[in-house]
């Protein structure tokens, strides 16, 4: 027999260093879910929210209670320690997963996990278009600076070679320490250097306290910042004036134009009297889509809409056409890449500015299995 | 030279500026009590330290039965007999008494502490910790709380301690601070009968029972020995008189 | 030459976050766990006051006064009667409180990043030594400075700090003297937390305010409060400046080692002086 | 003049004093002797406000301060010399004497004319409290306490490892000190000094008032008293 | 410290919970939980060893957890060698870890202590965040870590997991009895209560405190390759000080220094944090303010009150 409801299990932060995304994720899935009335397969949807403080140990803990309490599907998580560690449960337990947040390319590597999709960007897609970015502006001397952490060293190296390539010359890396607090030595080196552009490769408060101390030494006057995903309107928060100016790759923005951006945006901020970060245009996004793949399949095997979603295409996304990758189940989709500049009123006091958008075949590498 | 069980060459000891032990040389013959007085601040104390191995940064050389001691840990001198009370009671407070005596008496017996034969290994502790508690007095309070007894107890308790593993040099730190004037005949009977075959050095104000407990005593007085010989003697000695005893003595 | 600048300002900002846990544990041998979170709430009082009037400098004294409120309230309902307990109740106790603070702040600021503006007369930066240095590190520096001046002379300078001392260590026999040692437990608890809040209107312009700030900078603390010895508010200038120093050196020349750096110098002190760099020893029987 | 009437005081669930009445006027020494753990420094505390009452009364010149704190208590003219003397290890030799003095109006008794009487600590003045010997913290302590210029002045075992030389000349000092219009109440288990003393003696036995009255009656009674004090007879109540 | 009448109480009451768990329910949440409990409660036994037995704050437990974890995962993914070997080069390299950190750390007592094994812990935390992640895989971890693999069952069942674990938890706890109410267990109760006592009948303090942090090293060690068995992954988190933070306080939530005490403390703090979490989304203040109440009204611990209660009941009735 058919179960009563269909249960997803969301896996989030809702403290910790993420905690911030993890509430705007919850607000995108449930406005997904209420647009098509509550229900899939002619049952209502219910979602367990589970808070991992953004640490991958409570995320195995709570994936796997709520596998127990009889997921459907897990959505989530946040930090992609997390996900990467949902992801082999979710594996080992035949369970479909949704990521719409992390963006290490590890989550997405051709044959990782038959379970796995992601919807939304990856790093590897916003470092090409930080590459396209420099190119673009026609910067001669880059200073990086990125999080010793194993994914921004990676997205480091492979921009590195790159810029090189394309005969940008690197005049300095540093790599401070994850959660590192203090950047004013190494924003004096850039300063002393003759770098016409800065490379953060890091996220978080990481890269917000890096673009603030920056700016409190004028770096960004004289010099383009720059980084995969160093900012969107929650981090331009943290950092407030001087963030006017940086560059970023972004996930997803409510300026979007289509007629389904207009429509979540206007049903967002009737909801929740704000506009849709990134995190919950993502989540929303990509809830949406795999619902209606559930939808589609008219079943209640698991393995079907596994197999239904990869392959499956996306016309009418939040931000255009998104085609589901069916070697590695990443969507590939439009790079969209802003600039922060300061918001107008209902808008918050800083946003994205979508400067440029990149199709698919710019930033992403063909899937070979 | 096998009678001096304790000996102290060159002995110094500073704090900053001052000398708490000024160059003290001094044989302590085996089987003698000796009483050590002096006024207060005289060092008594910090020599005991010396000797016990509470205070390693002196100068000089601290000799037990011939063998240097002077840069063993106090553990280490306990194991060549040297065993010490404390002016101020260290005991097990939250232990009852015989389970304090158990932990003493169990270093007689093994350094070595196996946690397998546990009650076998007991039974054979039972019969010293019986006969110290004879001695002491202790017998009828063997399961009272040691930190909730009475203070003439715990100080009986403490010697109790010190005398278990069986030292052949007894240090004995004012061990009859505090205790009740009807009480200090009893516990001078129990340390008189501690002394017997060993090695005894007693730091103690109480003159009556100074005199009458050591065969020969030492005055301490800036760090350094003024004086020394029999209990008439250092009675009679009138420097002793002047800086200790007072004149109506 | 900057380096020796940016070195002094690292310094000067941790000894402003070291200073309250310091003293409440060097006066009254208390390991407040919650210094992070008062820290954090300190931070999060001053922007919210900046935004709302404009004033960097109300901020801050509202931070200030409210934290140390806090801490009294802490102190008053809670921790007294843990005085005769060992450390480690107060560890949990602490611990409790960086929950509930941290509960607290979520509450009423949500979980957003939140941004302090740099008041204005401290947002310039002038250059020296051939670098940019903003004004509002040289500002760190001289608050840091008179503050540590100010609290050496309160505390091992004066009456009061006498007193402090010696309610730490015996607070019966100070009211056995006539004198109110609860009323003077309370006092400095009070004052280390509104240290807390200070610190945290201060460094609140630098740093994104979030709530895991506090949660790492109670390391740092520690680590101050280590190398500088138990509650001397001489060694902790100074093991805060070491610090700073060897931070900023680190910074220039190799950046992710960094903290390892920093707790090689903490061991490599550890080994050569057990207790600490300022301590002095006791006697034991 | 203090006293306790009629008290009651217990540790915990285990009651220490029972129905204690003690007085001490402002122009005598009174001594309390007895047995170790019979209570004598349960009711110097208690005195002091250092314990509450179960039951009874604390009284200061006919003034109730049962529910005073001790802070009060100790302004009002009160200083205790604790039994384990509970120097201050964190502060110098100075700053234990002027802790004293601090919540105190001056007096005859100033930290010069404590060093005077007591010229060890003159010596060891910048010395840290836990760096003293056993003998001179019991004088650091006696000092202190006088610094306060009590008009009461509690003695738990004042001569405790003092050398003989000390324990005269202390004698001396509580003389000076009594002339000065301090009463003192003294605790000892060296029955030397409250004989030379005191002019009014109490026995505790078990936490009760064993025997009263004056150093004559004392004298008179001698042979009773010694055995109520090794054997605990003859309850007064 | 002979093995009380409520040590064995209680020890009887666990067994039957313990073996009738699996027959009452199947579901693999319940079974991860209980499971979970147990590899805690190994842990906080062994850390209580250290610092309800000895008196000594250790705020570095954490690091012979993540390094138990660790181990069992390099051992058995790089050199491919079985489990059971990756469990032992588990604790004898977290107890090796602990002899390091005592010979810094027993330089200093009191919350010095607890604030240098804070220090050095905290330092493994960033080598294994960042520097080492060679090995470590970082701040990502490393996933897919190994079950047993004896006589051909299926650990991977949380089930037959279960009842290794079980199996192992049930011998570290007699072990823990038997050396509690030993020779060797006096004594170090005996150095917590009077140190320089001890010295001074002839003991090598110093050593034996060395030993003892040696063996609580190693326990732990055992119960991070399990907890790193359980979770199939293990990261840098278990390294964190908020780790040891856990321990700490669900040791004195259930009991310091006394046999049941840390196990019961696990039980309440994981209990209450899944119940609270289901509950309401301000768990975690209301999880604070548990932790304040219960440090001012239960001071020792849950089953520590009890077990005083118990004593108290027994002794009135005993009188009358
Ligand atoms: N750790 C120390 N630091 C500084 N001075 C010290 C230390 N230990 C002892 N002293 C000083 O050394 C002198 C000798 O002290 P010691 O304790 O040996 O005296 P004592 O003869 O035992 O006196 P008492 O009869 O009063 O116990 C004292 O003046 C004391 O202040
Ligand atoms: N803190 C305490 N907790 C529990 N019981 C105590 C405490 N202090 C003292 N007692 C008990 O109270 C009784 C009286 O103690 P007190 O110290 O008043 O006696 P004392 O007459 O001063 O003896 P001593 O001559 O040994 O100083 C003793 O039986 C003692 O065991
Ligand atoms: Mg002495
Ligand atoms: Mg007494």
């Amino acid at each position: 027999a058919d179960p009563e409801v269909f249960k997803i299990g969301g896996v989030v932060s809702l403290s910790g260093t993420y905690g911030v995304f993890g509430d705007d994720m919850r607000k995108g899935v449930e406005l997904a879910i209420e647009q098509r009335g509550g229900k899939v397969l002619g049952k209502p949807i219910q979602v367990a929210w589970e808070d991992d403080e953004t640490k991958p140990q409570p995320a195995v803990q709570k994936t796997t209670r709520l596998i127990a309490d009889g997921a459907q599907m897990i959505f989530g998580a946040v930090s992609s320690a997390s996900s990467i560690a949902i992801m082999n449960i979710a594996k080992q337990r035949k369970i479909p997963h949704l990521v719409t947040m992390s963006a290490d390319d590890k989550i997405t590597l051709p044959g990782a996990s038959r379970y796995t999709f992601r919807t939304s960007n990856t790093l590897g897609m916003e470092q090409r278009m930080a590459l396209a970015y420099s190119k673009d502006q026609k910067l001669k001397r880059v200073y990086g600076v990125t999080a010793d952490y194993q994914a921004t060293r990676d997205s480091w190296e492979w921009y590195r070679k790159e810029a090189e390539k394309a005969g940008i010359e690197i005049v300095g890396a540093d790599f401070p320490p994850l959660g590192n607090r203090d950047f004013s030595s190494i924003a004096d080196k850039i300063a002393r250097s003759n770098a016409d552009g800065i490379a953060l490769f890091m996220t978080g408060s990481d890269s917000i306290t890096m673009v603030k101390q920056a700016g409190q030494v004028g770096l960004g006057k004289t010099r383009k910042i720059f980084g995969p995903v160093i900012a969107d309107e929650t981090m331009a928060a943290g950092v407030g004036p001087t963030s006017v100016g940086v560059n970023s790759g972004v996930r997803y923005h409510f300026t979007v134009d289509n007629a389904a951006n207009k429509k979540f945006v206007e049903a967002y901020r009737k909801k929740y009297n704000e506009f849709p970060s990134s995190a919950a245009g993502e989540a929303f996004d990509g809830m949406a889509w795999w619902l209606d793949v559930v939808e589609k399949t008219g079943s209640w095997d698991r393995e079907k809409w596994v197999e239904a979603f990869a392959g499956s295409v996306r016309e009418n996304s939040l931000e255009g056409r998104k085609e589901m990758n069916a070697c590695d189940h990443q969507a590939r989709q439009d790079g969209l890449w802003g600039e922060v500049v300061a918001g107008k009123a209902p808008q918050p006091a800083y946003v994205m500015k979508i400067a440029k958008l990149y199709p698919p075949k710019e930033i992403f590498e063909d899937c070979k299995q | 030279m096998s009678n001096i069980a304790l000996q102290c060459a060159n002995v110094s000891v500073s704090f900053g500026a001052l000398k708490a032990i000024d160059n003290v040389n001094y044989d302590f013959e085996a089987g003698r009590v000796y009483g050590l007085i002096g006024p207060n601040g005289a060092g008594k104390t910090t020599l005991l330290n010396v000797l016990a191995g509470r205070l390693l940064q002196h100068q000089g050389k601290v000799m037990c039965h011939g063998e240097d001691i002077s840069a063993l840990a106090p553990h280490l001198r306990a194991r060549h007999g040297i065993g010490r009370s404390f002016q101020i009671t260290k005991i097990y407070p939250e232990m009852t008494v015989i389970e304090n005596l158990r932990i003493a008496a169990q270093i007689k017996h093994s350094r070595f502490m196996p946690f397998w034969i546990a009650p076998r290994y007991d039974r054979r502790l039972a019969d010293d910790i019986d006969a110290m508690l004879k001695m002491t007095g202790l017998a009828a309070h063997r399961h009272d709380i040691a930190g909730a007894m009475s203070y003439g107890l715990q100080r009986a308790l403490e010697l109790g301690l010190t005398l278990l593993p069986g030292p052949r040099i007894l240090l004995l730190d004012e061990p009859l601070a505090g205790i009740g004037h009807q009480e200090i005949e009893a516990a001078t009977r129990l340390i008189q009968s501690a002394s017997a075959g060993r090695t005894v050095l007693l730091i103690e104000h109480n003159m009556d029972v100074i005199m009458s407990l050591s065969e020969q005593i030492v005055v301490m007085c800036n760090g350094s020995v003024i004086a020394q010989g029999t209990p008439e003697q250092v009675r009679a000695d009138a420097t002793v008189r002047s800086v200790y005893l007072g004149e109506d003595e | 030459m900057s380096t020796i600048i940016i070195g002094l300002s690292l310094g000067m900002l941790l000894f402003l976050l070291a200073s309250g846990l310091t003293l409440i544990f060097g006066m009254l041998g208390v390991i407040n766990f919650a210094h992070g979170a008062l820290y954090m709430l300190g931070a999060y009082l001053s922007f919210d006051i900046a935004h709302r009037t404009g004033s960097f400098a109300l901020g801050v004294i509202v931070a200030t006064v409210v934290v140390g409120l806090a801490g009294i309230a802490m102190e008053r309902f809670a921790l007294r009667p843990l005085y005769n307990r060992p450390h480690f109740y107060q560890l949990v106790l602490t611990f409790g409180f960086i929950l509930v603070l941290t509960e607290a702040v979520k509450l009423f600021w949500g979980l957003g990043y939140k941004e302090a503006p740099m008041p204005a007369l401290l947002s310039g930066s002038v250059d020296m030594f051939g670098s940019t240095i903003p004004v509002y590190r040289l500002f760190v520096i001289g608050f840091g400075a008179a503050a540590a001046i100010g609290l050496f002379a309160a505390l091992e300078r004066s009456t009061f700090g006498m007193l402090v001392r010696a309610a730490s260590s015996d607070s019966e026999m100070v009211q056995t003297l006539g004198l109110p040692a609860s009323t003077i437990r309370t006092a400095v608890f009070g004052f280390g937390a509104g240290l807390a809040g200070l610190a945290g209107a201060i460094a609140a312009p630098l740093f994104p305010i979030e709530l895991g700030m506090g949660t790492n900078t109670i390391i740092d603390c520690f680590i101050v409060v280590i190398l500088g010895g138990l509650g001397n508010i001489r060694g902790v200038v100074a093991a805060a400046l070491l610090i700073g120093m060897v931070r900023a050196i680190g910074y220039t020349f190799m950046p992710s080692w960094v903290d390892v750096l920093t707790f090689a110098m903490l061991i490599a002190t550890l080994l050569t002086r057990p207790q600490g760099l300022f301590s002095r020893p006791v006697r034991s029987a | 003049m203090i006293a306790l009437e009629n008290a009651f005081v217990q540790y915990g669930a285990a009651r220490v004093l029972s129905d204690v009445s003690i007085k001490a006027a402002q122009d005598e020494i009174i001594a309390i002797v007895g047995r170790n753990g019979a209570g004598k420094s349960t009711t110097l505390k208690t005195m002091m406000g250092l314990l509450p009452l179960q039951q009874g009364r604390r009284l200061f010149h006919q003034q109730d301060i049962s529910r005073q704190a001790v802070e009060n208590i100790s302004r009002l003219g009160i200083a205790l010399v604790p039994d384990s003397r509970r120097i201050f290890p964190n502060l110098s030799v100075m700053e234990n004497l002027r802790m004293g003095a601090l919540a105190h109006k001056p007096g005859y008794w100033t930290i010069a004319r404590v060093l005077e009487i007591f010229p060890r600590l003159q010596e060891r003045i910048g010395f840290g409290g836990d760096q003293l010997s056993g003998g001179e913290q019991q004088m650091l302590s006696i000092a202190r306490a006088l610094l306060g210029n009590p008009k009461i002045l509690l003695l738990d075992e004042p001569t405790e490892g003092l050398a003989p030389l000390i324990v005269n000349h202390l004698i001396e000092i509580f003389t000076l000190v009594h002339q000065q219009g301090t009463g003192i109440v003294l605790v000892e288990q060296n029955l030397k000094v409250p004989m030379r003393l005191a002019h009014r003696q109490y026995v505790l036995d078990h936490g009760a008032v064993a025997w009263s009255g004056t150093a004559a009656e004392l004298e008179a009674q001698r042979e009773t008293v010694e055995s109520i004090i090794t054997t605990g007879v003859n309850h007064e109540h | 410290m002979n093995l009380s009448r409520f040590d064995v109480l209680i020890g009887l009451l666990m067994m039957p919970v313990i073996f009738a768990l699996p027959f009452l329910t199947q579901d693999d949440f319940y079974l991860n939980l209980a499971t979970l409990v147990m590899i805690w409660s190994i842990f906080a036994v062994g850390f209580d060893f250290v610092f309800g037995s000895l008196g000594m704050v250790s705020f570095g437990h954490a690091s012979f957890l993540g390094i138990g974890g660790y181990a069992l995962a390099i051992v058995t993914q790089r050199f491919g060698l079985p489990f059971e070997a990756g469990v032992l080069a588990a604790i004898i390299l977290a107890a090796f870890c602990a002899w390091v950190f005592s010979f810094f750390a027993l330089r200093v007592s009191g919350i010095f202590f607890a604030l240098v094994t804070l220090a050095l812990s905290q330092l493994l935390y960033i080598l294994a965040d960042s520097k080492l992640r060679e090995w470590t895989g970082g701040a990502d971890g490393l996933p897919g870590v190994a079950r047993p693999e004896i006589l051909g069952i299926d650990f991977f069942s949380s089930l037959n997991f279960y009842w290794y674990v079980a199996a192992i938890f049930v011998l570290v706890m007699a072990a823990i009895a038997m050396v509690r109410s030993s020779p060797f267990g006096r004594v170090i109760r005996g150095i917590q209560q009077n140190e320089i006592r001890t010295q001074q009948l002839g003991y090598d303090t110093h050593r034996i405190k060395q030993i003892t942090f040696l063996v609580s090293g190693a326990i732990s060690g055992l119960a991070g390759a399990l907890l790193g068995s359980l979770l199939m992954y293990v990261n840098p988190q278990m390294l964190h000080w908020s780790t040891s933070g856990d321990v700490i306080i669900m040791t004195l939530l259930g009991g310091a220094g006394t046999l049941w005490g840390p196990v019961a403390g696990v039980m309440i703090f994981e209990i209450l944090k899944e119940w609270l979490s289901g509950w309401t989304p301000y768990w975690y203040g209301i999880l604070g303010i548990i932790f304040i109440l219960v440090t001012l009204y239960f001071p020792k611990g849950v089953l520590g009150e009890i077990q005083a209660f118990a004593g108290r009941i027994r002794r009135r009735g005993g009188k009358s």
